[in-house]
């Protein structure tokens, strides 16, 4: 499969069916590939990588480059093509400028899950079926690769990629995963609890902004946060409250709206779980509201921008089950 | 604060232009007592709620936050409230998911006759958040009053 | 005793004139009602209400000025939009002064001067007209061209006619962007004004305005003959400490708060294009 | 030279905490290092460094500057800053410690920062030699020797002990007053180090070629047309500003509670959108012109006006931490290939 991208970025530049390829480029070391733009063969020859590592998410950058001139391919792996469809729905992104290449996923690796299983100095991981064999300064060590994809690849919700021009590997399903076991698990826990746990988490977060800022749902061109007039501006979290309000508001916003791609947790520098509020969302939605995933089709409404005459009144939340 | 001194909770209603506003002057003109704890917001629709007014309210010292609107299928604007009614019920419940005690948000629809029904929610809002204490896990320490 | 430069002092507002429908000055003075610091013309000071916000404004007033500092402020921004709508007696805190100033008692003088100022770039250069007219003699000539979009948008338009105007060795010469009725003088870009007015190279110009009118300016100053060594200018980007550490206005490797405001313009074709 | 045994680790550390604060980098409930408050029970982590770096004990990301309190036309300064306590902090790496050196260039040059001036004389800098350097260390690049950091105090640990050597009279003292150590030879700590400068030599980027930078090619380098491409992803976030141990701009802000307003400072990056916006615009404005600035400023300007300093020390954790993996040692290969 690795191969087969790269010749794909090759092949659609060559035959001047689009003008520039958004891929991810090699870096320093194996692990460390950044989202690119590639416009000529000789860039993509050069530095051109699809592997394990490829956990970026690059429909984000399709907002920008579908506005520049001639035609831009990008490459989707399942759960970014929600991403890019969401976007899409939204009108952010000018489909007719886009050449949407699919790819079949096997799960992304986890760079900091293979630091945190003890692996320090790591000269090269190979992928051996469900083994990594991970060469480091200080000796080589074997992995489960199931043990070290991102959190959201370990609970993958779809192996489908839910808009493309053309697919590499086989089309998958939507598929039942434990992504909300987590969210269950605080749910049950007393108000105190779940009280301190977030505390715990949130009070780690330095207000990097990485999380909204790779989210390919908060593409407004000016944030809240960022508005000096909001009333609501604030540059660092200053008082335990800040962590919490960004938190929230931002969950908020992107309700409806997350297709749970999981970049958020991915990005975050201090391994705050931020993904677990997104999918309190949908879980809500889903149990209140009917099932909904964001970015699967273009039709379906929002459920925060859709209503029933006969929704649930708010109390449903202090009634319902769970420990008061 | 003494033993003896009971606390008084801050509260912040907000009521809609149409209903629940009407509701709270007519409460007023009937002479229904509610406590002088709860201060009223007045917006013009209850959609026009955003989450953040929530919060901001609870950062500069609520203790609760009530929203009141017009009746489901009553909104002036045809259909404000159930907007309202499903994003209420997503920030309540994540209010609640994060260990802020349930119970100091709330959202009832009190119509522009029902000054009786205003007046008994606002006795019965008080007395819920007096019991719960003052809001703590959604204050901002540099507004606290020390 | 200030524990540290980014405390402030208190300071309160004497006297508010409006200039032009969009510029006021402020005057400021310790709450001792005594001058609150000493400066060389062409620094700044830090003006901050607090709750809304801290920024940094060209003193405006000569160093001469034994008893307060005045600052000619254009309404844009969160700060000066609160300061316009404030009242005498009002207090305000103030820091400063900062940056280098123009280099009046040394590069300066002895020389025959040419201010250019475009609109309320007039505010740093007020300063210099003033303490080179109170040394009158440790200068020589002294030419001014100010130009603004219309006649109402000249600051400090009664001081210039009633006192500059009037004074020897000092030629002024003013101009607006479209004709205007009641207005006889000229009428043109500052810029051209310049080019027409043809001033022989051996004087020292100091300018300031926006960044359009400074570029056209230098090029016609070269045409001339001028060379860039001869133009000073001050400038301003954001700044939050003014003390050279909060990293905003960092451009090269010069901190306009504290190596600047004021750069000759040799020096600046050393730095990055960036302001 | 000193010893004490490590499994003796912990009666040091309550030695120290007798004396003074003590903050040690162990590990958080996220399973990442951090500079925790010690108390019994805190141990040390065996990562080889902390997520956020040590310029936070000396320049934290908020701190309260003065109060106002104000009333109609009338204000009043009320001047309210904690009296800082003394502290320890043990474990400081040398890349974090020589960051110590390019913050002190800035806060405690005219006029000196008075906030961060009371911090770094109450504090106590014990540092400790790397063992096992990732691949992502480069202090090298920048000379410094992770097998013998400087600091007010030096150790080295290896499996069975930690050596203690105090450089400064505030580290003498503090050795002064801790009875649990005992004499020993100052060459007991020559294998760790050689151990450790032979890893050193393997790091893929300890060699890192930095010439090229000199203030003479400024304007080369602002203008060289590579940076429009390395920063085509950036997303514009301030995770490389906020883990980046010199990295020190900060902005001044006001919080109104109402009662009175609070002035606060935090940290900014050169990263933001708003770093430099102004009423009428800013001077940056693309992420281009902004992620130069923040290269251009570790790179060139600030070794222009510190003897050729660089604004880096070489720690790593941009390299581990930006989301989409840019960072300074890819910014200055690309400079340098396309300048050629």
């Amino acid at each position: 499969m690795q191969q087969r991208v790269k010749e794909k970025a090759l092949e659609l530049l060559r035959n001047g069916t689009v003008d520039r390829v958004i891929g991810w480029k090699t870096g320093e070391f194996f692990y460390d590939l950044t989202p690119a733009v590639f416009e000529t063969a000789e860039e993509i020859e050069k530095d051109f990588v699809f592997s394990g590592f490829s956990g970026a998410n690059l429909s984000k950058y399709a907002i920008a480059q579908s506005r520049a001139a001639g035609k831009t391919a990008i490459f989707l792996k399942p759960c970014d093509s929600y991403s890019f469809q969401q976007l899409l729905k939204e009108h952010r992104i000018l489909r007719e400028n886009i050449y949407i290449v699919g790819i079949a996923c096997e799960g992304m690796l986890d760079m900091e899950k293979i630091r945190a299983a003890g692996c320090e100095g790591v000269v090269s991981v190979k992928e051996n079926g469900e083994e990594l064999i991970v060469e480091t300064l200080y000796g080589d060590r074997t992995l489960s690769r199931k043990d070290c994809l991102l959190e959201r690849c370990a609970v993958c919700k779809s192996k489908k990629v839910v808009i493309f021009d053309e697919m590499l590997g086989e089309q998958g399903d939507e598929q039942e995963t434990a992504r909300f076991d987590r969210v269950a698990e605080l749910e049950a826990m007393t108000p105190e609890e779940r009280f301190a746990f977030w505390r715990g988490e949130l009070s780690r977060c330095i207000r990097c902004n990485a999380c909204r800022n790779v989210c390919p749902a908060c593409s407004c061109e000016k944030c809240v946060f960022d508005n000096d007039k909001s009333g609501v501006r604030n540059k660092a979290a200053a008082d335990p409250f800040e962590e919490n309000l960004f938190h929230i508001i931002r969950a908020f916003h992107v309700a409806g709206r997350c297709t749970d791609c999981g970049e958020c947790s991915r990005v975050c520098p201090q391994n705050i779980p931020l993904h677990l509020l997104n999918r309190k969302f949908i879980k809500d939605i889903n149990e209140l509201y009917g099932t909904y995933q964001a970015g699967a089709d273009m039709e379906t409404k929002s459920p925060l921008t859709d209503f029933t005459t006969d929704d649930c009144e708010p109390s449903i939340v202090h009634e319902r089950g769970g420990v008061k | 604060m003494s033993v003896n001194e009971q606390f008084q909770p801050t509260i912040v209603a907000f009521c809609c232009n149409w209903c629940s506003y009407a509701g709270a002057d007519l409460s007023g003109t009937n002479r229904l007592q509610y406590p002088a704890n709860v201060k009223i917001i007045r917006i013009p629709c209850s959609c026009r709620l955003n989450p953040m007014f929530i919060l901001r309210a609870f950062q500069r010292g609520a203790d609760g936050v009530i929203l009141c609107g017009c009746h489901p299928g009553d909104c002036h604007y045809t259909t404000g409230n159930y907007y309202a009614r499903r994003r209420m019920t997503l920030l309540f419940s994540m209010l609640d998911f994060m260990g802020i005690e349930r119970g100091r948000t709330r959202v009832e629809w009190v119509s522009a006759a029902e000054g009786a029904k205003f007046a008994a929610t606002m006795n019965e809002f008080v007395e819920t958040i007096t019991k719960l204490g003052p809001n703590r896990r959604l204050e901002d320490l540099r507004c606290s009053k020390e | 005793m200030r524990q540290d430069p980014l405390i402030p002092m208190l300071g309160e507002v004497t006297m508010i004139r409006t200039d032009t429908p969009d510029v006021k000055t402020f005057r400021v003075v310790g709450i001792d009602g005594k001058k609150p610091f000493e400066h060389i013309p062409g620094q700044c000071a830090m003006l901050s209400i607090p709750g809304v916000g801290e920024a940094l404004f060209s003193i405006t007033s000569s160093p001469t000025e034994p008893d307060y500092v005045d600052f000619s402020i254009k309404k844009c921004g969160c700060v000066t939009t609160w300061l316009h709508s404030m009242d005498v007696g009002q207090q305000v805190t103030i820091r400063g002064p900062y940056g280098n100033g123009f280099p009046v008692d040394t590069e300066l003088a002895g020389k025959d001067l040419l201010f250019i100022a475009g609109g309320i770039g007039l505010a740093p250069l007020h300063s210099v007209i003033n303490y080179c007219r109170h040394y009158r003699d440790r200068y020589g000539k002294i030419d001014i061209v100010y130009g603004s979009r219309s006649k109402d948008d000249l600051v400090d338009y009664p001081e210039i006619i009633d006192e500059w105007c009037k004074e020897d060795g000092i030629n002024v010469h003013l101009t607006i962007d479209n004709p205007q009725e009641g207005w006889d003088g000229h009428v043109g870009f500052v810029p051209n004004f310049v080019k027409e007015l043809a001033f022989d190279t051996s004087k020292t110009v100091l300018m300031c305005g926006p960044p359009i009118m400074i570029k056209f300016t230098l090029a016609g100053l070269q045409e001339l003959g001028f060379d860039k060594s001869q133009v000073y200018t001050t400038f301003e980007l954001k700044m939050k400490c003014a003390l050279g550490k909060c990293g905003r206005c960092n451009i090269g490797d010069k901190y306009v708060c504290k190596d600047g405001p004021v750069f000759r313009l040799d020096e600046m074709d050393e730095l990055p294009d960036e302001y | 030279m000193k010893k004490i045994a490590r499994s003796e680790l912990n009666a040091l550390f309550a030695a120290i905490a007798e004396q003074k604060q003590l903050f040690i980098p162990a590990d958080n409930t996220a399973g990442q290092a951090e500079f925790i408050l010690w108390k019994d029970g805190v141990a040390l982590t065996e990562k080889l460094n902390t997520t956020r770096s040590a310029k936070d004990l000396f320049f934290p990301q908020v701190e309260n500057l003065v109060n106002f309190k104000v009333s109609d036309k009338k204000m009043e300064i009320i001047e309210n800053r904690d009296p800082a306590a003394p502290f320890v902090v043990f474990g400081v790496r040398a890349c974090d410690c020589r960051s110590f050196d390019i913050l002190d260039s800035v806060f405690l040059s005219e006029p000196v920062d008075t906030f961060y001036k009371a911090r770094r004389e109450n504090g106590i800098i014990v540092t400790l030699g790397c063992t096992k350097p990732a691949e992502t260390c480069f202090c090298g690049a920048f000379g410094i020797d992770a097998a013998n950091p400087a600091g007010d105090v030096t150790c080295w640990l290896d499996g069975e002990t930690l050596y203690w050597k105090s450089n400064t009279d505030k580290g003498k003292a503090l050795t002064a007053a801790l009875s649990v150590l005992t004499d020993c030879d100052e060459n007991a700590v020559v294998a760790i180090q050689e151990n450790t400068r032979k890893i050193l030599e393997k790091l893929p980027l300890n060699n890192l070629d930095l010439s090229g930078f000199e203030s003479d090619k400024l304007m080369e380098l602002f203008n060289n047309p590579a940076w429009t491409e390395l920063s085509e992803s950036c997303l514009g976030c301030g995770t490389c500003t906020f883990v980046c141990p010199t990295c020190q701009c900060y902005d001044v802000q006001d919080f109104d509670n109402g009662r009175e307003v609070r002035r606060f400072r935090c940290w900014d990056s050169c990263m933001y959108s708003d770093f430099t916006m102004m009423a009428h615009g800013t001077n940056r404005p693309t992420q281009k012109e902004r992620f130069r600035q923040r290269f251009m400023h570790k790179l060139v300007y600030y070794p222009s006006n510190n003897n050729g300093v660089f604004g880096c020390v070489g720690c790593g954790r941009c390299l581990q931490k930006c989301p989409i993996h840019m960072n300074i040692v890819k910014v200055a290969k690309k400079l340098k290939e396309v300048a050629k």
